[in-house]
């Protein structure tokens, strides 16, 4: 046994070659297994990066458009006699008078327009001008109207958005070709749209109202904007993280720290996984029926889109924190047991912040999923045609009907106007940008806990 | 007062307690913390929440006993030949607490007077006219009844309201005498403290099982209606999947279970491996820069939502597919776009970083000292990684892939798009297929009639879906107790 | 080097602080300590020797519910603190670890600082009433602990950054900040240079004067030095316990004077 | 709870953009909220309508099918017994290819059940589907590969396509006689005349026509089918073709020359009227010239204007419930 | 207890197996090792003395280059192990370690089987041609770290459920299982029994026929008894080096003297 010269001795190769700056062939052959192994792992890196570039790349691409919109600015008359008959400024009287009654105020203003800056129309009626402006123009000037009766009987500036064509025009998305079978509008439209062009009262700018507005109907993409449903999603995440972080953790510590290990826990630790793998679409039937129909909740209320993203996003937390609570040495445990900590203040105090990176990476992935999530709103009542008001305060704005970003998106992504793309896209860069703003603080926290021991 | 301002000056009461607490357990140790049981930070919590805990229960239960016992007597006051059954009781009730809204808004606003808006009558009023000009909008004009039951509604709200208020504060001011009472240095407050924490923790987990049972409650009914209305063998061992709205559907679940399982399978081969190689390269290889910008920038992968990758698979990786695989290619093993490996392939790519970044973190956790053991016997970084580190990151890793699978399982766009919705049992990759969750979400926001199996079979699919994760969630579980390895 | 054992004459008959019956242990189906009796004594030293293995650390454990932590053991028999029996269900297993306090046989700082890692016991005891207060039990701790000359530059440097020695002294150093009535050592001084191992000998001494101090030890002459009665462990039994000087220079059992004398191990 | 003040409005997302732009309007127009109107299918919609009477229930529900019997039972079991039927107008179902690809212009219901059909008759015996090209359909058409893209089982236009295009198909070619010859008895027949091939000539949209776009889009030889609206919004990407040699236009659907077509609803629960604020209002808006004529914006936008609309306004203005109407 | 060293006799002139050249260690800002030289040679048992904190385990560390793990630490100067320089670029670390194998301070099992632990590195390294070979380095390796006979029966018990002293011997085990040229043992008794402490001796004394020993220690009396050369190393300067015999009885530097007298920590 003290003999040293043994079996082992005897091994297939020289056991240790006589240089060390010459690799045997034994280390050669690991040494490449190590390059590859590390190889493997930036090229896994570089993969998921690549695929990230590619992808981004797509949505910017096809999303930036929906950032400029075209508008045309031209005088409107508002003649009295028939915005306000009786000339006495009553709101409720005023109000009387619809956006079909404002339309031809529009066409009127545009043929003279195209009078005033020598453009002849090629067009018979005046009905057809109408297609020039978006149909949501009679609206915002009514609107208009209706903050400032002063101007009634005025000649005020104007400015419109133009119709979708139009813009689609202005920025290359619509030819002379491709409108040959439309009904919408003609190549005789675009002469004049390059010459109000030319005029300068058509422009393209930057289109605010596509980060801060409302959702628009089917016949408007051009006044769409992402902004209330933006809204939506923020009071949704506001309950998701205000609850599914707090009883994840909780969840978590119990189940890992606490519980007695008995089939009772077993039980709820199968549960929890399992309700990860439950398709989204089911937690909306539930939402349906325990905060719709048995809690009598608000339908379409962000409030309850929360809520039910919460019992979706619960589980990655609980799932990613017990992992990591679970990865936390034992040894720091007895530390803290060994001076007296109750095992609650050993916890709090020590491996929940040794666990909080993991706890940070379930919250991260987490949201994005809640965020990103459009089927089960679909069953609460938030994907469709809602978010046309931002809501008026705090509590509206649980409670109020919304949409969210991704059923926004969704939504637009499914519509028949070519122009709703760029926009669906558009929402996707503003989707990502708000999640890189919410996962910013995650990340700098994430960073500041990390460390070996 | 309203219930808010009733909760505030519980919470106001409490951080008096909470002071108050502090002051009296510093006292009864003779200034010195020293000689308390607990910190005076627990005295101080072990007050307020004395204070809170019970008045707040009390609050809840209230707010929501009160309109349901108030609904009741209200109720009463409406003839019976007003309503045929509840549901239009329902509706009456909605009108009346509108106007009962709308008179205490009015009463707020000083559009009416106190007395007013208990006294007048729909006879010499015209109440909805006069809630209109406040911005109270009501569906019809007020009757008799509606108006009467709405101020009765408001007096018996107005006084619980009051019975509530004093019985709030009345609770919170008791459970701060009796817990300033008890407070003493021997008082052991952070046991108390600790247990109010326990409960806590316990009502959160258990709150899996209330969306657990919750899930089945509201799937179970429908699945038995499903099963009245079509053959459970058929649903269970059919082979064919047509639904057709003209009824003699064919809802066999196999080819959507194979579906589910074929895709979810491609999508775990290509997460898990670059998944977890990308956890390795970050935590092990790169440097603290390149893994602080490659890490969050991998999670933006699971944040793009789900129809990008849905059009990406379709426009793109599809087409891409097919001219390798298909006739082009000179394989002809693909006929279309969509297929098994399309969907597969791009909701690997969405799984990324489900395995990377939560596997990063457990494998950053492993303690170094394993590192060095490893490699102080001569191994290489990779073996170390292989042989040490990973297997005591195990039950961490384990947890993100079923994450991952979970997600894959649950995922719908992705399928819809890049898959196709055809139902079929194929060993080919290359061929459409569709899963079971895909399958949920059409049948349910489909057109068919909405008591007709084609649309219960949503649930049927639901239930069955969640009874087979249940079974694989059990035995991960075992597969992960067999394999544990704890490090110290 | 060093001189024979010397204390045991001071000691007279002491009041017993911890008495343990029959008590048995298991590891899932090894049984590791049998049947042990044994009575602590208050203000003493005692000291457990027996070989790599015995069942010395995980008998410690029990003696502040440390073992609770670790499924699969199972603690049978009584133990009473004060003639109050530790496994009672009433018992706080907190309020009993802050009386009985602990080294343990591996250093285990806490990746914070090393101030906090000395503060954290006195804080969550409320022993400190303010900053200042917390700053001189910590040096006091370090110094007791005999190793703030090597800190005192670096208190807000991470524990684990220490040398193993070190490491093992800011435990000890932590351990005592709270003043526990028990300190239970596990071998406190086996990472430590001659000089160190003196300086907490020392400590252990003056502990002596007010608290009950186990030490495990795999050195006879520590054992020696600092105690005043000695418990033999071996294969999980308690072979002999007796006053230190009489297990050293006359055993009774033959097992005993084997492992004294060097001959099993 | 608060009380609910906007009209809550769920169902069928082929009525969804009609009702999203009345909804728009009557925001616009009236003092009342503006509508809040979800999608999700005209199944799950009208699920929703029948769950009881109450303001956690919706006021209206849209649907792309007239409501079904066991529906109508099932909502009164919940006490929805008062169901007002408003038909709007109608969904034109087009075929269209890419603008550039072979030139499919002229299609017949014989030429869709011959590609398309899972088993035909030839010779009298029934085989399984051997046709690989239009061609060899009907040599009148682009001897291209068959690839369509038709609506997946989740859509009712899949049900008007079966009803309208395939049985008729099947009818004209006589393959119905052949099924119900080859022993075959009535149903099985008029089974295997909708049953679809699946040898992936024929490929399910469970999306939405959108998908079918963009599948179109990089499939030249793809034919799917559309709706009118779709179509028309798209004209510079898709070509359409005649069926049974007459183009779809709002017109020729209208007058019923074209022959694929479906009629579209809501349904008011009755109940809700005079309760929730400006239900009413919105019924009656929606229905009225000013949108759901022929020159509206509705039409404008792709609905077939229903010709008696005169019928359905004063079918809203009375609040005529199912059963006494109808 | 123990007869005073003995080994030095049968020294002679032996090969430099390592050989350190003015070697700075930093540790972030802090200079833990300052300038040391020293020449290690083969078939020699080195012993490296010195206080808590002096530098031992970090200069013992990068002998193996096993301070690469640490990010904060930085290594100057030279070391060569048969002439070469270990920290030039083109040499592999892992070929280095698999012939400078380590012992670590603090006892670091993987949470594997008692067996897996020993087979990893044969495996690694390839040194077993099949099972029944590996069984048998097992075996061997398991005897000669003195453990085979607590652990034979549970080979298959993870290696963390041991005591603290066995963890301790399993890592020493682990360790010779491949056959490394030089060891380098950091404080490998610390947590042994006497007997165990003499197995383990026997065992270095019986590894110096072919390989080289550096062990760290805190046992003056161990370090007499196994080394043929000894380091003293305080406050990070290597302070003396030469024959064990002549360091403890004839020590050149007053601080050499101090410190085996104990008067200096
Ligand atoms: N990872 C580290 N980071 C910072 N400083 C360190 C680190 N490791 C050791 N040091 C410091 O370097 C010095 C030398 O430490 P080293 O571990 O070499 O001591 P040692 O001689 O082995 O002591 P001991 O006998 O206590 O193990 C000590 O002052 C120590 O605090
Ligand atoms: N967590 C555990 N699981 C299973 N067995 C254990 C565990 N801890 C200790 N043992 C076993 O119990 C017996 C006693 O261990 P203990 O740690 O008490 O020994 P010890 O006397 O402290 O030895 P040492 O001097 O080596 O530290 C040993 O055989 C050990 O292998
Ligand atoms: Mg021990
Ligand atoms: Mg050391």
């Amino acid at each position: 046994m003290t003999d040293a010269t043994n079996p082992a001795g005897a091994a297939p190769a020289p056991k240790h070659p006589s240089s060390l700056l010459a690799a045997d062939v034994r280390t050669k052959r690991r040494n490449a297994a190590e390059a590859r192994f590390k190889a493997y792992g930036l090229a896994a890196v570089g993969i998921g990066l690549i695929f990230l570039v590619a992808l981004l790349f797509a949505i910017i691409r096809n999303g930036t458009p929906a950032f400029t919109q075209t508008f045309l600015t031209i005088p409107v008359e508002l003649p009295e006699a028939k915005l306000d008959k009786n000339g006495n400024r009553d709101p409720a009287d005023l109000s009387k008078v619809t956006t079909f009654g404002y339309a031809p105020l529009i066409e009127v203003a545009v043929a003279r327009a195209l009078e005033e800056n020598g453009i002849d129309s090629p067009f018979e009626k005046q009905k057809d001008l109408r297609n020039l402006v978006s149909a949501s123009a009679p609206a915002q000037l009514r609107d208009y109207v209706l903050q400032h009766p002063d101007d009634i009987g005025k000649t005020i500036e104007f400015r419109m958005l133009a119709s979708s064509r139009v813009d689609g025009y202005l920025k290359g998305r619509v030819t002379r070709d491709s409108l040959a079978r439309d009904k919408n509008l003609d190549a005789e439209h675009l002469d004049l749209v390059d010459q109000l062009q030319a005029a300068g009262l058509i422009k393209k700018q930057f289109n605010w109202a596509f980060i801060f507005g409302a959702d628009a109907s089917e016949s408007r993409p051009e006044q769409a904007g992402i902004g209330v449903a933006m809204i939506g999603s923020f009071f949704m995440m506001l309950v998701v993280l205000a609850l599914s972080l707090p009883i994840g953790v909780a969840a978590s510590i119990y189940l890992e720290e606490f519980a007695p290990k008995n089939r009772w826990t077993d039980l709820i630790e199968v549960n929890i996984s399992n309700l990860a793998a439950v398709p989204s679409i089911v937690f909306g039937i539930l939402g349906l029926a325990v905060f719709i129909q048995f809690m009598h909740f608000p339908q379409s209320a962000p409030l309850v889109g929360g809520l039910v993203l919460t019992l979706m996003t619960l589980p990655t937390i609980i799932i990613s924190t017990r992992a990591s609570l679970k990865a936390v040495p034992p040894s720091i445990r007895d530390a803290a047991l060994g001076v007296g900590a109750s095992k609650m203040q050993a916890v709090f105090h020590h491996v929940l912040p040794l666990a909080m990176p993991g706890i940070l990476t379930g919250t991260i992935i987490g949201l994005a999923q809640a965020l990103g999530e459009t089927a089960p709103l679909l069953l609460i009542g938030m994907v469709g045609f809602i978010a046309s008001n931002a809501p008026d305060g705090i509590a509206s704005g649980f409670l109020a009907p919304n949409s969210a970003m991704p059923a926004q998106i969704y939504e637009w992504a499914k519509r028949a106007d070519p122009a709703y793309y760029e926009r669906a896209w558009g929402g996707i860069i503003i989707l990502l940008l708000f999640l890189m703003t919410m996962n910013i603080i995650a990340i700098i926290l994430r960073r500041r806990f990390e460390r070996r021991w | 007062m309203s219930a808010s301002l009733i909760f505030l000056i519980v919470v106001a009461l409490a951080a008096v307690g909470f002071v108050l607490g502090r002051g009296r357990a510093m006292a009864s140790a003779g200034g010195d913390i020293r000689n308390l049981h607990s910190l005076p930070s627990y005295y101080a919590f072990n007050v307020a929440l004395s204070a809170l805990v019970p008045a707040l229960i009390l609050l809840v239960v209230w707010l929501i006993a009160q309109p349901a016992l108030i609904e009741n007597r209200v109720q009463s006051m409406i003839p019976q030949d007003r309503y045929a059954d509840r549901g239009e009781l329902s509706l009456i009730m909605s009108d009346v607490r509108r106007v009962a809204d709308g008179l205490d808004l009015a009463v707020e606003r000083d559009a009416l007077t106190r007395e007013e808006a208990s006294s007048i009558r729909t006879e010499f009023t015209d109440v909805r006219s006069r809630l209109a000009d406040i911005g109270v909008a009501l569906g019809s004009d007020v009757d008799r009844t509606t108006l009467t039951a709405a101020q009765r509604y408001r007096a018996l709200n107005a006084t619980g309201n009051a019975i509530r208020n004093a019985l709030v504060i009345l609770a919170a001011l008791a459970g701060l005498g009796l817990s300033l009472w008890k407070t003493n240095h021997e008082f052991r407050a952070r046991n108390s403290v600790e247990k109010v924490v326990m409960a806590l923790l316990i009502g959160a987990a258990s709150l899996a099982i209330l969306t657990t049972v919750g899930i089945v409650l509201s799937l179970i009914f429908n699945t038995v209606e499903f099963f009245k209305l079509y053959p459970a063998m058929d649903f269970f061992f059919g082979t064919t999947w047509s639904p057709s709205f003209g009824g003699g559907s064919e809802l066999g679940i196999l080819p959507l279970f194979w579906g589910t399982f074929y895709i979810s399978l491609i999508a775990l081969a290509v997460a898990v491996p670059i998944g977890l190689f990308a956890a390795v390269y970050l935590s092990e290889y790169a440097s603290p820069y390149v893994r602080g910008f490659a890490k969050p920038l991998l999670e933006v992968l699971a944040g793009i939502p789900t129809i990008v990758y849905g059009l990406f698979a379709l426009l793109t990786v599809g087409p891409l597919l097919v001219s390798v695989f298909g006739e082009q290619g000179g394989l002809g093993w693909m006929q279309g776009g969509t297929a098994v490996m399309t969907a597969g392939l791009v909701m690997g790519i969405m799984l990324i970083p489900f395995v990377s970044s939560l596997s990063d973190d457990i494998i950053n956790s492993v303690p170094q000292s394993m590192r060095d053991g490893s490699l102080g016997l001569g191994a290489t970084k990779s073996e170390t990684i292989r042989q040490v580190v990973l297997p005591a990151a195990l039950p961490g890793i384990v947890g993100a892939v079923l994450l991952a699978a979970s997600r894959a399982i649950g995922e719908t766009m992705i399928v819809v798009l890049g898959a196709g919705a055809a139902a079929r049992l194929s060993l080919n990759p290359f061929d459409a297929m569709t899963t079971v969750t895909a399958k949920i979400v059409s049948q349910l926001t489909g057109d068919a009639d909405f008591a007709s199996p084609e649309a219960l079979v949503a649930f049927a699919l639901g239930m069955t879906l969640f009874v087979i994760t249940l079974a694989l969630n059990v035995f991960a579980l075992w597969i992960v107790r067999t394999y544990r390895e704890q490090y110290e | 080097m060093y001189d024979s054992p010397n204390s045991e004459a001071k000691i007279g008959q002491k009041a017993i602080k911890i008495s343990a019956n029959k008590v048995q242990v298991y590891y899932g189906d090894t049984h590791a300590i049998k049947d042990v009796d044994v009575q602590i004594e208050d203000k003493t030293v005692t000291a457990f020797i027996g070989p790599s293995g015995c069942g010395k650390s995980t008998f410690l454990r029990c003696l502040n519910r440390m073992n609770d932590t670790i499924d699969i053991c199972r603690v049978e028999g009584e133990i009473l603190l004060d003639g109050e029996d530790i496994y009672d269900k009433r018992v706080d297993p907190v309020q009993l670890r802050a009386k009985v306090g602990m080294v343990f046989q591996k250093p285990n700082p806490f990746p914070k600082s090393i101030y906090d890692n000395i503060a954290y016991g006195p804080r969550i005891h409320g022993l400190a009433r303010s900053k200042a207060d917390l700053d001189d039990i910590v040096e006091k701790s370090l110094r007791r602990g005999a190793i703030w000359n090597e800190v005192k530059d670096r208190l807000h440097a991470p524990g684990t950054g220490l040398s193993g020695g070190q490491q093992q002294r800011l435990c000890i150093a932590r351990a005592i900040a709270t003043e526990p009535e028990v300190l239970l050592m596990d071998e406190p001084c086996s990472a430590l240079d001659p000089i160190a191992t003196g300086q907490v000998e020392e400590l252990i001494d003056e502990l002596r004067e007010n608290f009950s101090v186990v030490i495990v030890t795999h050195s006879m002459q520590q054992a020696a030095r600092v105690s005043q009665k000695t418990a033999f462990f071996h294969l999980g039994n308690l072979v002999e316990y007796g006053m230190t000087g009489q297990i050293f220079t006359n055993p009774n059992d033959p097992r005993t004077e084997s492992y004294i004398t060097g001959r099993i191990g | 709870a608060a009380a609910r003040d906007q009209v809550q409005v769920a169902g069928s997302s082929t009525v969804l953009p009609y009702a999203s732009i009345v909804a728009e309007a009557f925001g616009e127009n009236f003092d009342f909220p503006t509508p809040v109107v979800e999608s999700g299918g005209s199944s799950a919609g009208l699920k929703r309508f029948c769950e009881g009477v109450g303001e956690n229930t919706i006021d209206i529900a849209n649907a792309s099918r007239q409501i079904r019997e066991k529906e109508i039972k099932a909502c009164a079991d919940n006490g929805v017994s008062d169901i007002i039927e408003v038909r709007i107008g109608y969904d034109g179902i087009v075929f269209a290819s890419q603008l550039n690809g072979p030139e499919f212009t002229a299609f017949e219901p014989s030429d869709w059940f011959k590609a398309l059909a899972a088993k035909v008759v030839v010779d009298g015996k029934v085989v399984d589907n051997p046709n690989m090209t239009w061609a060899d359909v009907n040599p009148d058409l682009p001897a291209q590969e068959i690839i369509t893209f038709i609506p997946g089982t989740k859509h009712g236009t899949r049900e008007v396509f079966e009803e309208k295009v395939l049985k008729q198909g099947c009818e004209d070619t006589g393959a119905m006689q052949g099924f119900l010859d080859s022993g075959m008895d009535e149903d099985a027949a008029e089974h295997a005349c909708m049953a679809v091939r699946t040898d992936g000539k024929s490929v399910d949209i469970d999306g939405d026509y959108t998908e079918t776009l963009a599948r179109i889009d990089s499939n030249a030889n793809g034919v799917g089918v559309f709706g009118l609206a779709f179509y028309e919004n798209n004209t510079d990407k898709l070509k359409v073709a005649t069926m049974g040699g007459v183009a779809p236009s709002t017109e020729t659907i209208a007058s019923g020359e074209y022959p694929v077509s479906r009629p579209l609803f809501f349904y008011v629960k009755k109940a809700h009227i005079g309760v929730i604020p400006g239900l009413k209002e919105f019924a009656e808006f929606f229905v009225s010239d000013d949108m759901a004529g022929p020159d509206g914006p509705l039409s404008e936008y792709g609905l077939v204007s229903d010709p008696e609309l005169a019928e359905t306004q004063a079918v809203v203005a009375d609040e005529n419930t199912m059963g006494s109407s109808m």
